[in-house]
C-alpha cells in the first residue's frame, strides 16, 4: 500500500542550508560550496557550486535533491576549486562516501565543512522529477537507511525528523531471491541485466570511490576488459568494478540511479557489503583511515572455502 | 617485432622419453615471434650453454626461452649464459617441461601438446619481458645495535671486531641488561657477574663502539644500507667527559632511600646513582623526580663535592642522528608482572599467587638478586619481610607461560633450568633447608641442561611435585601451599617460609612502539617476527634490519649469544660490498595513473611504500603518489593485486605477462 | 498515399514481415527497459514509451565488426565484414525525433567518406514512424523545428486515431512498397479522427541566434557554470539520436582478433586524449562545451542541419540534471540581453 | 607396464595460478617424486598469491578454462610474510562475487600447497580435474563471448562460422 512520506520539514530544510551557506561564505569560512540548486523542470534539482553569498537563495534541499555530492570532491574532478575549505551539502549516505575517501587519503577532514542533511528520504528515479515522495518512489536506499541524521558535521539544522513508515528492504528480499536460484539461473539474470549495458560508464562517474584517474578498463596494455559494449565485456567491467569497490562502497546507489539502461547494479555492492559484513563484520563508511577489510587480514580469517 | 629463441632440452631421456622434443621444436617455430627453435640432449651443459649463446649471437635473438626442468632449478644457470651472449638476463625464461610435464605424465602424445602449450605459453611471456637493469643501493658501513644486554653487547663487538662502527644505543644508565643481575648461570654455575663484567668493559673501550646509554631510539627513516637514526639522548645530569667515577656524590647524596630497580627494589640507592657498582659507564645519573634540587631547587651538594665538574643541573634531552646502514635490535625480556592487569591487554594477571600482596613471594629475578654476591643481602638468601632464612621454600614454575586461558601460550623456555640452578643455589646456602618445585614438566634439551636438572633432585634434594598449585595464603610467618600431586595423585599442601614464581618471560614494554618506528612486525605479544622462522631466523622482513636474543622470544644465554654472533654475520655480510645489488623484481609505481589512495601502502609487508609528491616547475604540489622503495620491496607484487588502477607494477610479473600467458592457452 | 491499419493487422505485418525472414526492429520490453531490438513476436511491441535508447542503432549499431584477423604460425589472415550481408530490417514504431535524425546522420555517413556500413543498412532498412501522444517537460522537438506528428526519416508514417488503429502515410518509396506488399492488411482512410498529439511545452529556440552567439563564445565563462557539475559519462551521447562519434578499436588475443567500431562519447577525458598524454580538453567544461557546438554550430556549419532533435533524453537520463534544452534557452537570453 | 589410460570425451581446459616458493615447489616435487596426474593443468607461476589479481581468474574462465585453480603457500608461510592472508581474504570475497553472477563455484578451488606436499599437489589437479570433466564444458564464458549486441550481428553463415574458430 502506498504511504505518503512526510517532508515537510524540508522547507526548514532549505532555510537553514541557505543562512548557514550565507555565513560561512561571507565570513570566509569556505571558499565554495557545493549543493543542490532548482533545475527547468517541474521538481527537478541539480548540484550546483556556488562560491558568492549572494548566490545561497540558489541552494534547495528537496526529494529530488538524489546526487551524492562528494564525487565533486574527489580528484577525479578537477573542475571544483581545490583551494581552501569546501563547504558540501550532504545526506547521511553521501556523509558515509565522504568517510571512505578520507580513509582513502583523498580528502581531509579539516578542508571540508560539513553541512548536514535530516533527510526523510530522496526519489529513487528522477526521470520525472515533479513525482511525489511516497513509499512507492522513494529510492530503495533510504529504505534501509540507517542514517537519517548525519554524524560529525560542521552544521546540521535543528529540525525533528518526522518518523517515515516502516518499509520492505528491497535489496536485501533481492539479493535473497538471487541467492536461492541456481548458478544457471543467476547467470541468466545477470547476462540479462548486464547485456543491456552500454558502456556509458555513468556508473564509474558518478562513483565516489571510482575516482581513478586512469581506470583499469581504460588502459589497454595488457586489456584487463573488453571496452567494447558487448555482453562479454561488459559482464567483466561490472563484476571487476564490484569487486574494486567491495569493502568500500557505503551505498549511495548512485550507479543504479544513473544506469540509464536500469541495470541493478547496487544489488551486487550490497551482495559484497553483505559478504563482508558477515566474513569479517566490517561496514564500510564509519570510520576514518581503517584500512578496510580488503587491505588488512587476520590470520585466524575464514579459509573454509581453501583445500 | 621480437626474434625468439627457443630451446628445447632432453634432459638425457628424462623429458625425452615423454616428449616428443622434436615434435616440440618444429610446432613452437611456428608461433609467431619464434625465429629459432631447436633441441638438444642437456641443454644445462657447457656445449648446451655454448649453442645457446651462439645462437643468441648468430641468429640476433631478442628473447630466448629454454624449455627444460624447472626454473627453480636452473633458471640462473640459462640467464647468467644469455647474460654471457650479451642479453638482458630478464629477457630469458624457463618452461617446465620436465617436473611439470614429463615426470609426471606418461602419455606420450598427451605429455607432447601439454609441452607445446607450455613453451607456447612462456613464447607469449617473453615477449612481454622488459630489460630489467640490476638494482644497487648503496651501503653505509655502520651499524646500529639497540638494547646494551647480552645481546646487544655480543652483536656490537662482532660487527666493532670486524673492523665497522657501531652505536650501541641502551635505555637505561648502564649497559648489562638482565644478565648483570643474574647470581650463577646455569648449567656451569659460573658467576654472571664474571663472565659479564669483562665484556661490557670490552664495549666501553673499543675504539669502534660509540655508546649511547640512558637514550632511546626516537625515529627510524631510510631503508637498508641506509638508515638515518635519530637518537634521543637523555639528560643525564653529570657530563660524562668530566665524570672520574669517584663516586663522592652518591656518598653525599642526601636522599638515600630509593628503592634500586636493579636488586628488584629490594636495596636502596640516592637520586644520583649508578644502578651497579660495576655500571659501565660508571658516570652516574640523576633521578629527577627524587632529587631535591629538582623538587625544590635547593640541595645542590652532589655539584659541590664533584671535583672535576661534572654534575650539570641544565642538562636537556638532547637529540642527535646517526646514518648507519645496518640495525640489530637486541630489546631483550622483560618478567611477567603477576600481580598487575595491564589495562587492555590480552594478558590476565594472577593475583591469586600473592605477588605483590605477601612480601615472601617473589619472582625469579628477585631470588636471583637474594642469591647474587653483589645483592642487597650479600648472597645470603634472607627473606624480604623479616629477614630470616626460609627453612622451607617452595618453587613454582610456568607462572603466566604456557597458560592460554591467562593470554600466554608459549612456554618461555628458561624456567625449568633457572628454577633448577634456584634449588642449587638455595641448597648450597642453606643447608638444612628444603627446596620443593611445582612443575607442570620439566623441559631440558640443551648440552647438559638434563644433567644439570637431574643433579638439582638427585644430588641436591630438590623436591619435585609434578602438579600446579590451587592456592597459596599467608597464615601467621608461614605461606600456605596447596596443590596436587598429579603423578602420585593425592592433593599436596606445605607451610613455606619463602615461594619464588617463575614468571613467564614478555617482551620489553613498548617493543611495539619501538617496531612500529623501526617498521618490524610483532607477533601478538609483541616479539618481534623473523623473516622465516626457519631459514631466516634473524633477519627481520624488513630489509637491513635483524633480531639478537629475547626480542623475538624466549631464550637463554648460549642462544641469545648465538643469534647476536649470527645478527652480526649477517651485518657482516651485507657490509662486505660496497654496493647492494639485488634482483629487479621490484615494484614500480607509474606517477600519471596514481591517485594516491596509498592502498599499496596499507597491504606491503615491507613497508616500502612511501608518499611522494609531484611538483610542477612553479613548485605547486599537483598530486601526491605512491614511491616503491626498491631497496625495501620484497617483491610480492601484493600491492598491485591490490591497486585499483593497476598504476603499480612488479617488474617482471607484469599485467602484461600474464595476461599474454592466460591468452596463449 | 495515405491508409489506414487497425492494432491487429499491425500486429499481423509484423509477425508476416518476421516470417518472412525479414528483422523487425520495434519498441519492446528488455528486462524492465524499453528498447529499440528485433521482435520475436508482434506481441511483444510497445507503443506506449520512448525507448530508452534511439533508433540510431539500427544503423549505426552501439558495436559492431569492421574486420578480423587471425596469426597462424608466420601467417596473418585478414578479413573484412562484407556490407553486403547485412540483413533487410523494417524499424517499426519509430518516434518522430528518432526518425529525424536518421537524415540528419546520412548528411555525415555519406559526406567525403562514404560509410558503407551505415549506409548499407539504410538501404536495407524501411522506416515506420509512429507519432506521439503523450510527451512530458523534458520533451522539446517543438523547439528545434520538429513536432509529435512530423513524418521527417520515415518511409511510412502512423498516426493513432480514436477507436483503435492508425492512419498511414507514406514518404518514400520504400513505404509504399511495404502497403503494396501487404495491401489486404491496409484499408482506405475513412475519415479517422486522428488522437490529440502531445503538446511539448518548450517554446520554439531561434536556433540562428543561438549559433550566432556560440560563433562568437568559444571562450566563455558561461561554460564552466553550464557544466562544471558534468561528470564526464557518455549517457547523454549514448542515449541520443543524432550523436555520431565513434572509436575504432582492435580487441583480442596475440593469436586472433576483431577491428571494432564502438560508440564514442565526446564527454569521455579520453576522447581527445593524445597519446603524449596531452588533453585539448583538459576539463570536462570543455568537453560538454563540445557537445552543445557540435549540435548547434559545427553540423549546422558543415551541413546546414541541426544536430538534436529535442527526444530530452539526455535531460532525462543526464546524472547531474545538465539540461540542453535550458542552457539553449540561457544562450538564447544572453542574445537577447545583448540586443538590448 | 602401465595400466591403459582411460580416454575421456572431454579434456576440460584447468589453469593453476600457484605462487613459486610453496605450490610451484610443491608440484616441482610431484614431478621429482615421479608421481602421475592428468595432464590438463597449465601451471602460471606469480612471487606470491598476494599478486594474482580477481582479473586473471575472470580472463581464465574468458580465454576457456573450464577450471581454475589457485594455490599457494599455508598460512604463516608465506614467504613474503603476510601476502597469502591478503589472498585470502581477497578470493573469499571475489568467489562470493562469482557465485552470485552465477558461475559454479566447482570450477573455481583454492589450496594451500606447501613445497613438501607433492601429493597434494597431485591430488587437488587431479580432483578438480576430475569434477570439472564430469560437469562438462564450462559454455557460459564461451557463449557469451560469442555474443553480439543485436545491432551489430551479421547475418552471413560463412563470416559466422569463420568467428566461431576464433
Amino acid at each position: 500500500m502506498t504511504q505518503p512520506i512526510d517532508t515537510s520539514i524540508y522547507a526548514a530544510v532549505t532555510e537553514a542550508i541557505r543562512s548557514e551557506a550565507k555565513r560561512i561564505l561571507s565570513e570566509g569560512q569556505v571558499s565554495a560550496i557545493v549543493g543542490y540548486a532548482v533545475a527547468r523542470r517541474k521538481g527537478s534539482a541539480q548540484p550546483i557550486v556556488i562560491s558568492d553569498a549572494a548566490d545561497v537563495s540558489k541552494l534547495i534541499f528537496t526529494p529530488a535533491c538524489v546526487n551524492n555530492l562528494s564525487v565533486y570532491l574527489t580528484k577525479a574532478k578537477k573542475e571544483i576549486p581545490k583551494n581552501g575549505k569546501i563547504g558540501i551539502v550532504v545526506k547521511g549516505c553521501d556523509l558515509k562516501a565522504l568517510v571512505g575517501l578520507m580513509g582513502e587519503s583523498q580528502l581531509k577532514r579539516e578542508d571540508l565543512f560539513l553541512i548536514g542533511v535530516p533527510c526523510a528520504g530522496v526519489l529513487g528515479s528522477v526521470l520525472q522529477p515533479d513525482t511525489e515522495l511516497t513509499s512507492d518512489t522513494i529510492a530503495s536506499k533510504c529504505r534501509e537507511c540507517g542514517e537519517r541524521l548525519p554524524q560529525g558535521c560542521d552544521f546540521v539544522p535543528s529540525v525533528t525528523l518526522p518518523a517515515t513508515p516502516e518499509q520492505e528492504q528491497i535489496y536485501a528480499a533481492e539479493i535473497a531471491r538471487l541467492e536461492a536460484l541456481t548458478p544457471a539461473e543467476r547467470w541468466a539474470y545477470w547476462k540479462e541485466q548486464f547485456s543491456k549495458c552500454i558502456k556509458c560508464y555513468a556508473c564509474r562517474q558518478v562513483c565516489p570511490f571510482c575516482f581513478c584517474e586512469q581506470c583499469l578498463c581504460d588502459r589497454n596494455k595488457p586489456q584487463m576488459v573488453e571496452t567494447t559494449p558487448r555482453p562479454a565485456g561488459n559482464f567483466a567491467w561490472h563484476v571487476i568494478r564490484a569487486m574494486h569497490l567491495a569493502g568500500r562502497c557505503a551505498g549511495c546507489a548512485e550507479c543504479e540511479r544513473v544506469c540509464p539502461m536500469d541495470i541493478p547494479l547496487n544489488l551486487l555492492n550490497r551482495k559484497m557489503a553483505k559478504e563482508l559484513k558477515e566474513l569479517y563484520d566490517y561496514e564500510a563508511g564509519f570510520e576514518v583511515n581503517d584500512k578496510g577489510p580488503l587491505a588488512s587480514y587476520d590470520d585466524k580469517d575464514d579459509q573454509s572455502f581453501i583445500k | 617485432m621480437s626474434r625468439i629463441g627457443v630451446f628445447i632440452c632432453h634432459c638425457g631421456e628424462n623429458i625425452s622419453r615423454t616428449v616428443d622434443v622434436e615434435r616440440v621444436a618444429r610446432e613452437v617455430g611456428q608461433l609467431p615471434g619464434v625465429a629459432f627453435s631447436t633441441d638438444y640432449k642437456y641443454m644445462c651443459s657447457d656445449p648446451g650453454q655454448n649453442l645457446l649463446k651462439k645462437a643468441i649471437q648468430e641468429q640476433k635473438l631478442s628473447h630466448v626461452v629454454v624449455a627444460a626442468c624447472s626454473p627453480r632449478m636452473h633458471e640462473r644457470t640459462f640467464r647468467k649464459a644469455v647474460e654471457a651472449a650479451g642479453l638482458n638476463p630478464f629477457l630469458c625464461e624457463m618452461a617446465n617441461i620436465r617436473e611439470h610435464c614429463s615426470w609426471v605424465h606418461e602419455d606420450k602424445e598427451e605429455a607432447t601438446v601439454k609441452a607445446v602449450e607450455i613453451v607456447g605459453m612462456m613464447v607469449e611471456r617473453v615477449k612481454k619481458n622488459r630489460v630489467l637493469p640490476t638494482i644497487t643501493v648503496p651501503v653505509t658501513k655502520r651499524a646500529l645495535v639497540i638494547g646494551g644486554g647480552i645481546a646487544g653487547i655480543q652483536a656490537a663487538l662482532d660487527i666493532a671486531d670486524c673492523g665497522h662502527e657501531v652505536i650501541l644505543v641502551e635505555r637505561e644508565p648502564s649497559i648489562g641488561g638482565h644478565m648483570a643481575q643474574l647470581s650463577e648461570t646455569f648449567p656451569t654455575l659460573d658467576c654472571s657477574q664474571c663472565i659479564m663484567t669483562p665484556k661490557m668493559v670490552d664495549v666501553a673501550n673499543h675504539p669502534k663502539i660509540k655508546l649511547y646509554t640512558w637514550s632511546e631510539i626516537e625515529r627510524v627513516e631510510g631503508y637498508i644500507g641506509n638508515f638515518q637514526v635519530t637518537i634521543k639522548r637523555k639528560a643525564r645530569s653529570v657530563d660524562e667527559d668530566k665524570c672520574t667515577g669517584c663516586g663522592v656524590c652518591m656518598e653525599k647524596c642526601p636522599v638515600r632511600k630509593i628503592p634500586n630497580k636493579f636488586d628488584c627494589n629490594l636495596g636502596m640507592r640516592p637520586a644520583i646513582y649508578v644502578p651497579f657498582p660495576q655500571a659501565v659507564p660508571n658516570t652516574p645519573v640523576i633521578d629527577r623526580e627524587n632529587c631535591i634540587k629538582f623538587k625544590t631547587g635547593k640541595c645542590g651538594l652532589c655539584q659541590k663535592v664533584c671535583g672535576p665538574g661534572a654534575v650539570d643541573y641544565e642538562q636537556e634531552d638532547i637529540l642527535i642522528v646517526e646514518a648507519v646502514g645496518a640495525i640489530v635490535v637486541a630489546t631483550g625480556f622483560d618478567l611477567y608482572t603477576i600481580d598487575e592487569k595491564p589495562k587492555g591487554s590480552l594478558i590476565k594477571g594472577y593475583g591469586e599467587f600473592g605477588h605483590g600482596k605477601i612480601p615472601d613471594v617473589v619472582d625469579g629475578m628477585t631470588f636471583e638478586r637474594l642469591a647474587s654476591a653483589s645483592g642487597p643481602t650479600g648472597g645470603k638468601i634472607l627473606r624480604p619481610s623479616d629477614g630470616k632464612e626460609p627453612k622451607q621454600i617452595v618453587f613454582i614454575q610456568c607462572i603466566g607461560s604456557r597458560a592460554r586461558e591467562k593470554g600466554i601460550s608459549y612456554c618461555s623456555k628458561v624456567c625449568c633450568m633457572y628454577t633448577a640452578k634456584h634449588t642449587m643455589l638455595y641448597h648450597h646456602k642453606v643447608h638444612d633447608g628444603q627446596a620443593y618445585v611445582f612443575f607442570m614438566d620439566a623441559r631440558t634439551p640443551g648440552k647438559s641442561y638434563d644433567e644439570f636438572w637431574r643433579r638439582s633432585i638427585e644430588e641436591e634434594e630438590a623436591v619435585y611435585i609434578r602438579g600446579m598449585v590451587s592456592r597459596l595464603y599467608q597464615k601467621g610467618d608461614k605461606i600456605v601451599v596447596m596443590g596436587s600431586d598429579i603423578a602420585v595423585g593425592v592433593q599436596v599442601e606445605i607451610e613455606a617460609d619463602m615461594v619464588v614464581l617463575a614468571t613467564a618471560i614478555q617482551p620489553q614494554k613498548g617493543a611495539d612502539t619501538l617496531a612500529q618506528k623501526l617498521g618490524i612486525s610483532y607477533d601478538k605479544y609483541n616479539f618481534y617476527s623473523e623473516a622465516h622462522a626457519k631459514l631466516r631466523p634473524v633477519e627481520c622482513a624488513t630489509a637491513g634490519i635483524y633480531l639478537a636474543g629475547a626480542c623475538q622470544g624466549p631464550k637463554d644465554i648460549p642462544d641469545t649469544v648465538s643469534q647476536a654472533s649470527a645478527a652480526a654475520a649477517k651485518v657482516m655480510t651485507l657490509f662486505s660490498k660496497d654496493k647492494l645489488e639485488r634482483e629487479p623484481i621490484v615494484a614500480r609505481v607509474k606517477e600519471a595513473g596514481c591517485v594516491g589512495c596509498f592502498y599499496c601502502k596499507k597491504v606491503c609487508p615491507y613497508g616500502a611504500v612511501e608518499e611522494k609528491e609531484i611538483r610542477d616547475r612553479q613548485g605547486n604540489l599537483i598530486k601526491v603518489v605512491a614511491y616503491v622503495n626498491p631497496g625495501v620491496c620484497g617483491g610480492c607484487g601484493t600491492c598491485q593485486a591490490t591497486c585499483p588502477s593497476k598504476s603499480v607494477e612488479l617488474d617482471g610479473y607484469t599485467d602484461e605477462q600474464i595476461v599474454a600467458m592466460i591468452e596463449s592457452l | 498515399m495515405q491508409k489506414f491499419i487497425s492494432q491487429q493487422n499491425l500486429n499481423t505485418l509484423l509477425d508476416k514481415l518476421i516470417a518472412e525472414g525479414k528483422r523487425v526492429v520495434a519498441p519492446r520490453m528488455n528486462a524492465g527497459t524499453v528498447l529499440y531490438e528485433p521482435l520475436t513476436a508482434a506481441a511483444e511491441l510497445v507503443t506506449d514509451q520512448l525507448p530508452r535508447r534511439s533508433g540510431k542503432e539500427a544503423f549505426f549499431p552501439l558495436c559492431e565488426d569492421i574486420m578480423s584477423y587471425r596469426k597462424e604460425g608466420q601467417q596473418v589472415t585478414l578479413t573484412d565484414i562484407d556490407p553486403a550481408r547485412f540483413p533487410e530490417t523494417v524499424l517499426v514504431g519509430v518516434r518522430p525525433c528518432d526518425a529525424a535524425a536518421i537524415p540528419v546522420l546520412d548528411a555525415v555517413f555519406s559526406w567525403d567518406y562514404k560509410d558503407e556500413f551505415f549506409l548499407e543498412r539504410r538501404r536495407k532498412t524501411t522506416i515506420v514512424g509512429l507519432a506521439c501522444t503523450q510527451a512530458d517537460d523534458a520533451c522539446f522537438c517543438s523547439a528545434v523545428g520538429l513536432s509529435p506528428g512530423e513524418p521527417k526519416g520515415a518511409d511510412l508514417f502512423l498516426t493513432p486515431v480514436e477507436g483503435g488503429g492508425y492512419s498511414c502515410e507514406t514518404h518514400s518509396d520504400k513505404g509504399e512498397a511495404l502497403i503494396n506488399n501487404h495491401k489486404d492488411l491496409f484499408a482506405e482512410t475513412n475519415g479517422e479522427k486522428a488522437l490529440p498529439l502531445a503538446q511539448p511545452q518548450t517554446e520554439a529556440f531561434d536556433l540562428q541566434k543561438v549559433k550566432a552567439w556560440l560563433d562568437e563564445h568559444f571562450e566563455n565563462p558561461a561554460w564552466d557554470s553550464i557544466a562544471t557539475r558534468c561528470v564526464g559519462c557518455g549517457a547523454c551521447a549514448f542515449v541520443c539520436p543524432a550523436c555520431h562519434c565513434f572509436d575504432i578499436v582492435d580487441e583480442g588475443t596475440e593469436k586472433s582478433g576483431k577491428r571494432r567500431k564502438n560508440w564514442d562519447a565526446c564527454g569521455f577525458w579520453k576522447f581527445t586524449h593524445h597519446a603524449s598524454g596531452h588533453n585539448p580538453r583538459d576539463q570536462q567544461p570543455k568537453r560538454y562545451r563540445n557537445r552543445i557546438m557540435h549540435k548547434f554550430k559545427y553540423y549546422d556549419d558543415k551541413f546546414g542541419q541541426t544536430l538534436c532533435t529535442g527526444c530530452g533524453r539526455c535531460i532525462r537520463l543526464c546524472p547531474v540534471g545538465i539540461d540542453i534544452a535550458g542552457i539553449i534557452q540561457e544562450i538564447e537570453k544572453q542574445v537577447k540581453v545583448k540586443v538590448e | 607396464m602401465h595400466p591403459e589410460k582411460q580416454k575421456h570425451a572431454f579434456e576440460p581446459k584447468i589453469i593453476a595460478f600457484v605462487c613459486t616458493w610453496c605450490t610451484y615447489a610443491g608440484a616441482d616435487l610431484a614431478g621429482t617424486s615421479r608421481m602421475q596426474y592428468p595432464s590438463n593443468v597449465r601451471v602460471l607461476k606469480f612471487p606470491c598469491t598476494g599478486r594474482i589479481d580477481p582479473v586473471f581468474i575472470l580472463k581464465a574462465f574468458q580465454q576457456g578454462a573450464d577450471g581454475v585453480l589457485v594455490s599457494g603457500c599455508h598460512p604463516g608461510d608465506c614467504h613474503y610474510i603476510a601476502g597469502n592472508f591478503h589472498a585470502r581474504r581477497r578470493f573469499a570475497a571475489f568467489r562470493k562475487l562469482l557465485e552470485f553472477v552465477g558461475v559454479d563455484l566447482n570450477r573455481l578451488q583454492f589450496s594451500w600447497v606447501s613445497a613438501a606436499e607433492g601429493g597434494k599437489w597431485v591430488e587437488v589437479v587431479t580432483d578438480l580435474t576430475e569434477k570439472v570433466r564430469a560437469m562438462g564444458l564450462m559454455t557460459e564464458f564461451k557463449e557469451l563471448a560469442l555474443e553480439e549486441q543485436w545491432s551489430g550481428t551479421i547475418d552471413t553463415p560463412e563470416l559466422k562460422e569463420a568467428y566461431d574458430q576464433i
